[in-house]
């Protein structure tokens, strides 16, 4: 088992945003997290990649206990993400990005930038190289000299995915990366993330296009209101009632 | 005994003047997302619009205040028109540079037009009385209850008049309020000249005890931040009671520890609460 | 009544709405579909004036109005719920609901009669007037957005997503109310994810995908849409 | 590829000039005077380099930068003064001291965020000088510190003279632009940078945020306070007005004449503000007032200051003498006329 929450709970103010949700994630196995807007899904992944704390429950990555650590703890220990609302450096190129989504795993420090040292010199040439590797891999090598602000929503998108991939992670965790983009860019998309899980990462994403998500996904969760409505296979979530109620409203076929 | 007390009169005194400066800030701040570094400079501008007008033309005190009032409402809309509504859309960085600009400009035609000396506005209530076996001036009387008329006549004015919740709208929910139509323009400069009419009372209610000089609005400036850091950025509230915290502090301070030091103590306040609450005392979270 | 001719509007090199042409007529309860980013809201703050289009003419009543601020909309007849509700959610309800009156702050008459109004339509309004807006539940303060809008007594009404993050009793309600305000007279343009609901209630129907309109008809067709069916109701 | 070499050459030809005209201007200086105020600008440049390190790279608008400048300049004074270490031992132990409280009141500040962490800063730098003004027995308080040593002899090479210190901060300066090239170009100074974009994003990264902000705190305190202690020696007489915010907000405005986030700069900016007052006396009177409408001009017109701004005026002429090169052969592309636009958008 990858990742483990014991009974998630996260409070905004009175609003109980995350109720008790226990949920794992298998190695190499690609996870979904589906449910009406507001249902905590984008609060679920902000609490696995310790972007905010939590305030009851466990969270465990690979048998390791990482409830109160800081974000940059999660990065490194092997979780990747992105965001809702594609976050990239803005005042920077393709390049740069990825060049500093590697920073975590180089070692350089003040001295060695002031002296150039062999260890800055092969820090910073290792950057490079993992990114040119991203930038292949996400196919985005041609504008990679373009300022972010340049490239086209779909390519920041990827970018978004490779700035995650340059960390090196074990989980990727991938909030709606679909949204916004149009339908043949979606299954283009959708083979990106393929090849992701191919290369030995395991990926959990949050996303509303029903149809990519039951192609893509081997198990889903489904949550409404901050709870666990149910978990299973995407044919099982089809054929649940209570996942059709909570999406369509009571009335089961219109 | 009798020495506790007068320094809690003094107290008083201080946290009133602070409070009517702090309000204002708070108020901007509210609206403008910026704390505005030229706000204790409209301050020393109202002391010395008040000085000039009853040194040089004889008006009376009241009526100098009052002045200084309208004169101040104007530099406060002025100072919005030129400055902080064209950096609206800057972030936040720039926006406080263009504030320190403000302020450094301010102060410097102070000094250009008046010069560097301390001067005091005459005082006409300098009579003595007895309270409760405690010797007051009249003036600290009189700053004690112009600030409390002020705040509450602000506190209707805020609360229970429509242009006047206009402000806190924009304040709560800058979007909100063009939705409903109201003007934000009109607000902001509303916000200002409001603001900058209390910081010119503050300074001259308290012109006859505490002295007009160029740089008095740098020092108060700071300790009004401080308030507002304690009371929570934007909230009317958290100024007041900031203040009176400050200003009892200071005055007790003052006496009891270290008179030297009695300017490090507001400063010495606020990193020890940031120390331990890093966003503030009463902060409503966000920022 | 309300006419988008060719609207573009891009953040940066994004093109968020690409030739956008949509028409509101008097009376109409006219619904925009559209998945998460998929420009409603963009369209929404563009019509309300938060945004300036890159090119393209929006008029209402015969008049341009692209170009003009947020808040001289109200002056004309347009009111907005925004997505999120923009409520002032420290004033008591009451009070948010008299500043939705404040284009109209001299007729006292008036803004009394759309208060009873708003209380007759929402009861639950008026058990918490004096209540903080930020302490009612979502589907409140959803009811004291859609009043705060009404006070203006406006002629078009723009909702964004009103559903969002409400249980589905409560869209219901909400649903319900909208269509009472429009068969009462107003026009109403609703921005929705939620298909099934919106499609039932409204009249005619507009889907946005990518930022552009790909689809528009009569709810009832669209409702029997198998490409609708599939996108947007599961 | 050869344009490339060619601006390199062209750059590194303009650099050796540079380097020529300040070793020589001692020798082509017209007077004493002018020396003095370069010299001075020389140090407070040191000091607006960290200045810039902090609020250009990192983001953060710290204001106690003149409580670290004046907190280097007394430790240095006061070690030679009352204990009479020679310069070279009072000069690091300053800059390691300053360092030191820079690192303490980071801890503490950089734990809050925004205006939060300007005014705590701001009120940091306060006490820093209400402590110099106020520690009487200690710094003389308002009555100042009174002759403090120059530096003292290093084998046959005496600073006795004008241009002997000349030279000396020439060389701290060198020192200081050296270091903060070699950092800002390297993975520390992108970790910086990325940081000034964007806290959260660089945290998910996997980038310790708080360590790199300390970090570069602690570099720009640590120059700050050799600036401090260079002033000490040089001026010879420190009075607690040089902690005082005035002189950051000084020390801001050199910055942002110059351009924030520049190599140039924080040199450019200091040499001209500080040299064109010094020089023109008549401004003397009026300099704040002209500076603080500046500050409100080049922060909303042009806030890459001068370096930035003729970098982009480079840019747009490179673009059209490009252009004009293409529109023999084809128009320019859809995608360029974007770039332009959003470059301008910046």
């Amino acid at each position: 088992m990858l990742l483990k929450t014991e009974a998630l709970t996260k409070n905004f103010g009175g609003l109980t945003a995350l109720n008790k949700v226990n949920f794992e994630i298998e190695e190499g196995e690609i996870v979904a997290i589906i449910g009406p807007n507001g249902a905590g899904k984008s609060t679920f992944f902000n609490l696995i990649s310790g972007f905010y704390p939590s305030c009851s429950g466990r969270i465990s990555f690979m048998g390791k206990d990482m409830t109160g650590t800081p974000t940059h703890e999660f990065a490194c220990s092997g979780i990747g993400r992105t965001f809702q609302t594609t976050n990239l450096f803005t005042d920077s190129t393709v390049l740069d990005n990825l060049i500093i989504g590697y920073r975590s795993k180089t070692k350089m420090g003040m001295l060695d930038a002031i002296f150039n040292t062999k260890r800055a010199r092969r820090d910073e040439g290792a950057s490079r190289e993992k990114a040119g590797e991203i930038l292949e891999f996400i196919g985005l090598t041609e504008v990679k000299n373009q300022p972010v602000g340049n490239i086209s929503q779909e390519a920041a998108k990827r970018l978004a995915i490779g700035l995650a991939l340059v960390t090196e992670p074990r989980l990727l965790l991938l909030d709606e990366p679909a949204a916004g983009i149009n339908h043949g860019e979606t299954s283009e998309l959708v083979k990106l993330i393929e090849k992701i899980q191919h290369s030995g990462i395991t990926v959990c994403l949050i996303e509303h296009k029903m149809q990519m998500v039951m192609n893509l996904a081997h198990r889903i969760m489904v949550l409404n209101y901050g709870t666990k409505i149910a978990e299973g296979t995407p044919r099982e979530i089809n054929k649940n009632d209570r996942v059709i109620e909570a999406y369509l409203g009571g009335t089961k076929h219109a | 005994m009798d020495l506790l007390i007068q320094q809690v009169v003094n107290g008083f005194t201080l946290g009133s003047i602070y409070c009517l400066v702090a309000l204002g800030l708070t108020l901007i701040y509210g609206i403008m997302e910026v704390p505005n570094f030229a706000h204790g400079h409209l301050y020393m501008v109202g002391g010395y619009v008040t000085f000039f007008m009853m040194t040089l033309y004889g008006i009376n005190y009241w009526v100098s205040g009052l002045i200084a009032g309208i004169v101040l409402a104007v530099l406060g809309i002025l100072l919005e028109r030129i400055v902080f509504n064209p950096m609206r859309n800057s972030p936040s960085t720039n926006k406080f540079i263009a504030a320190v600009g403000a302020m450094m400009f301010i102060e410097a035609v102070a000094r250009v037009l008046w010069g560097s000396d301390f001067r005091s506005i005459p005082a006409i209530y300098d009579n003595v009385v007895m309270i409760g076996g405690v010797r007051l001036t009249e003036q600290r009387l009189i700053i004690i209850a112009g600030a409390v008329i002020l705040m509450v006549a602000l506190y209707l004015f805020l609360k229970h008049t429509l242009i006047g919740s206009t402000i806190e709208a924009m304040a709560q929910n800058r979007d909100g309020a063009s939705l409903v139509g109201i003007d934000v323009n009109r607000v902001a400069m509303l916000t200002f000249a409001v603001a900058s009419l209390l910081a010119s009372a503050a300074a001259s209610l308290s012109g006859p005890i505490f002295l007009v000089y160029p740089s008095m609005g740098a020092l108060i400036i700071m300790k009004v931040f401080v308030i507002i850091v304690i009371g929570g950025m934007g909230s009317i509230p958290g100024a007041v009671l900031g203040s009176f915290i400050l200003g009892m502090t200071e005055s007790l301070g003052a006496t009891y520890i270290s008179s030297n030091y009695k300017d490090v103590i507001a400063f010495a306040i606020l990193v020890l609460i940031l120390s331990i609450k890093p966003s503030g005392l009463f902060a409503k979270g966000g920022h | 009544m309300l006419k988008l001719s060719g609207i573009n509007v891009s953040y940066g090199s994004y093109l968020a709405l690409q030739d956008v042409n949509i028409e509101v007529n008097k009376g109409e309860f006219v619904v925009l579909l559209g998945a998460n980013g998929a420009g409603k809201s963009t369209l929404f703050r563009t019509i309300s004036g938060l945004l300036k289009p890159t090119s393209g003419s929006i008029e209402f009543k015969g008049h341009k109005i692209e170009q003009l601020p947020a808040f001289k909309m109200v002056n004309l007849g347009i009111s907005q719920c925004l997505e999120g509700r923009a409520l002032f959610s420290h004033m008591p309800v009451k009070q948010n609901l008299l500043l939705g009156g404040y284009v109209r702050r001299n007729d006292k008459e008036g803004i009394k009669k759309s208060l009873t109004m708003v209380y007759e339509l929402f009861p639950v309004l008026k058990e918490k007037e004096n209540d903080l807006a930020g302490s009612l539940s979502g589907g409140q303060q959803q009811m004291a957005a859609i009043g705060r809008a009404l006070m203006s007594d406006p002629e078009l009404l723009l909702l964004d997503e009103p559903s969002i993050g409400l249980a589905p009793i409560v869209v219901q309600q909400v649903f319900d109310a909208v269509k009472i305000v429009n068969k009462a007279g107003k026009t109403v343009l609703l921005a929705e994810q939620n298909a099934h609901l919106a499609l039932k209630v409204s009249h005619r129907g507009y889907v946005l995908e990518n930022g552009r309109v790909v689809m528009h008809d009569r709810s009832d067709v669209l409702s029997g849409n198998e490409e609708v069916k599939k996108a947007y109701i599961g | 590829m050869d344009l490339i070499k060619k601006m390199y050459k062209t750059k590194y030809i303009a650099y050796l000039a540079v380097f020529a005209l300040a070793i020589a201007f001692p020798y082509i200086s017209p007077n004493r005077y002018y020396l003095t105020v370069v010299t001075l600008g020389f140090i407070y440049a040191i000091a607006v380099y960290g200045l810039n390190l902090i609020v250009g790279y990192l983001g953060q608008l710290s204001l106690a930068q003149a409580g670290f400048f004046g907190l280097g300049a007394y430790t240095s004074g006061l070690l030679s003064l009352k204990l009479g270490l020679s310069f070279w031992l009072s000069l690091p132990i300053a800059a390691v001291a300053t360092t030191t409280v820079a690192l303490l009141v980071g801890l503490i500040s950089f734990r809050t965020r925004g205006h939060y962490f300007v005014i705590l800063t701001l009120c940091i730098g306060v006490i820093i000088h209400l402590v110099i003004e106020k520690w009487d027995s200690l710094t003389g308080g308002v009555r100042g510190l009174i002759g403090v040593p120059i530096p003292s002899s290093i084998g046959p090479i005496e600073f006795k003279s004008l241009e002997s210190q000349y030279y000396l901060v020439l060389a701290f300066l060198i020192l200081t632009i050296f270091v903060m090239s070699r950092i800002v170009s390297s993975l520390v100074g992108r970790t910086f940078k990325s940081i000034r974009n964007s806290e959260e994003l660089a945290a998910t990264l996997g980038i310790n945020v708080m360590k790199s902000k300390l970090l570069a705190f602690g570099i720009a305190a640590f120059f700050t306070g050799i600036a401090g202690a260079l002033f000490s020696s040089y001026i010879r007489f420190l009075g607690p007005e040089i902690a005082a915010t005035h002189l950051t907000f000084e020390f801001l405005l050199f910055l942002l004449i110059g351009g924030q986030a520049t190599i140039a700069g924080p040199l450019v900016g200091t040499l001209l503000a500080s040299g064109i007052t010094e020089s023109l006396q008549f401004m003397q009177e009026y300099r704040m007032v002209v500076f603080g409408a500046l500050l409100i001009v080049i922060v909303k017109f042009f806030p890459g200051g001068l370096v930035g701004a003729t970098k982009s005026l480079k840019a747009k002429l490179e673009k059209r003498v490009n252009q004009r090169k293409k529109s023999g052969t084809n128009l320019p592309s859809k995608g360029e006329s974007h770039a332009a636009k959003n470059r301008g958008f910046n």
